[in-house]
């Protein structure tokens, strides 16, 4: 199934995401099932009213590790299609920062790649999220990488 | 080298291009910049390196034209 | 969370499935996760070319367990809104049978209940499916609803 | 009594009315139908029985105005 990974779609994007585009993208006749994940700004974090968000990325790594994302879920899935998407820049409640779209012929790999591939983004992809409160603003907390090699590896 | 998010705030720099001794660890560049910037020396622990694109060990060597970075926890999604 | 479930959709229907209505109608900015599950005609089934398919339900039945899987879903996962909908009558390749939308504060519970959900309807809500071939027609296997209780129950 | 999906085509009916004995189980209503349709017989164990649109017990009796199907394995998704 590792074969469509020529049609897959990652992306860093600074206008508002267009899911329904993604979605026909990744919506092929010979599937069956697809599952998408919207993650998109709550009103409140920790307990406090959030104004909007902004999001920052050091783009061209966040793009690799996208991709190497793609890459390790048609290794570990037999899905079809698969599109990561992530915006960046100010970002108002209500406002989609990620969709992922992902199509197999069956339904459980489709789960299963979809939620691992949020899963990994939030851990992998050097994407970093300010939130804007009435006031004050705050980095968010994030996730550790795993622990690189010991060794400079050749890329 | 490249600065984001906190660091890149904590720093007031976004990117710079910088000299290091031949043989110079991702550690011993980020020393000397804890010597530039006093408070990033907190920050260590939550830091990964990158090298070229890529996440890279603290005691990986830098060679010149190497893009590096102090990468603060990732908070995508 | 089980306060939603007057917002929440349960529907079963002859057109096709508007899905981006249905995502408008859970997606709640006070969320922050949306999962959908889009079940559609697949190519070929058993290795043999779909021509298309006929769904028929036994609807009120069908109507209430589809509100019932609601309803556990609201017991069991930390989730906002829910919308079950599922076509019936003939389908022609790549057409919706069945689509759910989850939203939740969190990803883990919109990805479990999702899942849930499209795993129950399967097994509990009484809908059948019949695939022409060119060369003929067959009922599909489906499954077997688990054992009733031994005596009747009031309902 | 409703009729689905394959027993609807076996049976070449939709929906009738009818009258059981006083206390009779579904079981004994499905084996007035295998009489009337033999064929009927090779799918009772692929049957579930429901009564007033809830899945029932094959020991479940049957009142006046109950409504009454055997459904076949459901198949829907």
């Amino acid at each position: 199934m590792a074969k469509a990974i020529e049609e897959d779609k990652f992306e860093l994007v600074q206008q508002p995401i267009d899911a329904a585009a993604l979605i026909r993208l990744v919506r092929a006749d010979l599937d069956g099932a697809m599952v998408t994940f919207d993650g998109f700004v709550r009103k409140e974090s920790h307990g406090r009213q959030t104004s909007y968000l902004e999001y920052e990325s050091y783009a061209p790594m966040a793009l690799q590790k996208m991709s190497e994302i793609g890459h390790l879920m048609h290794q570990k899935f037999a899905i079809d299609r698969v599109a990561i998407v992530h915006r960046l820049g100010r970002l108002e409640i209500g406002e989609t920062s990620v969709f992922i779209a992902v199509s197999a012929p069956h339904r459980g790999p489709a789960f299963d790649a979809c939620r691992f591939a949020i899963d990994t983004l939030k851990k992998t992809v050097p994407i970093w999220k300010k939130e804007y409160f009435a006031d004050g603003a705050v980095w968010a907390d994030g996730e550790l990488p795993p622990a690189p090699p010991s060794q400079k590896t050749a890329s | 080298m490249l600065f984001f998010g906190r660091i890149r705030e904590l720093c007031g720099l976004s990117e710079e291009s910088i000299q290091t001794a031949e043989g110079a660890t991702l550690e011993e560049v980020f020393s000397s910049y804890a010597l530039r910037f006093p408070k990033l020396s907190g920050f260590r622990a939550s830091l990964v390196a990158s090298c070229n694109q890529e996440f890279a060990a603290w005691t990986t060597k830098v060679t010149e034209g190497d893009e590096i970075a102090f990468l603060p926890p990732v908070s995508g999604g």
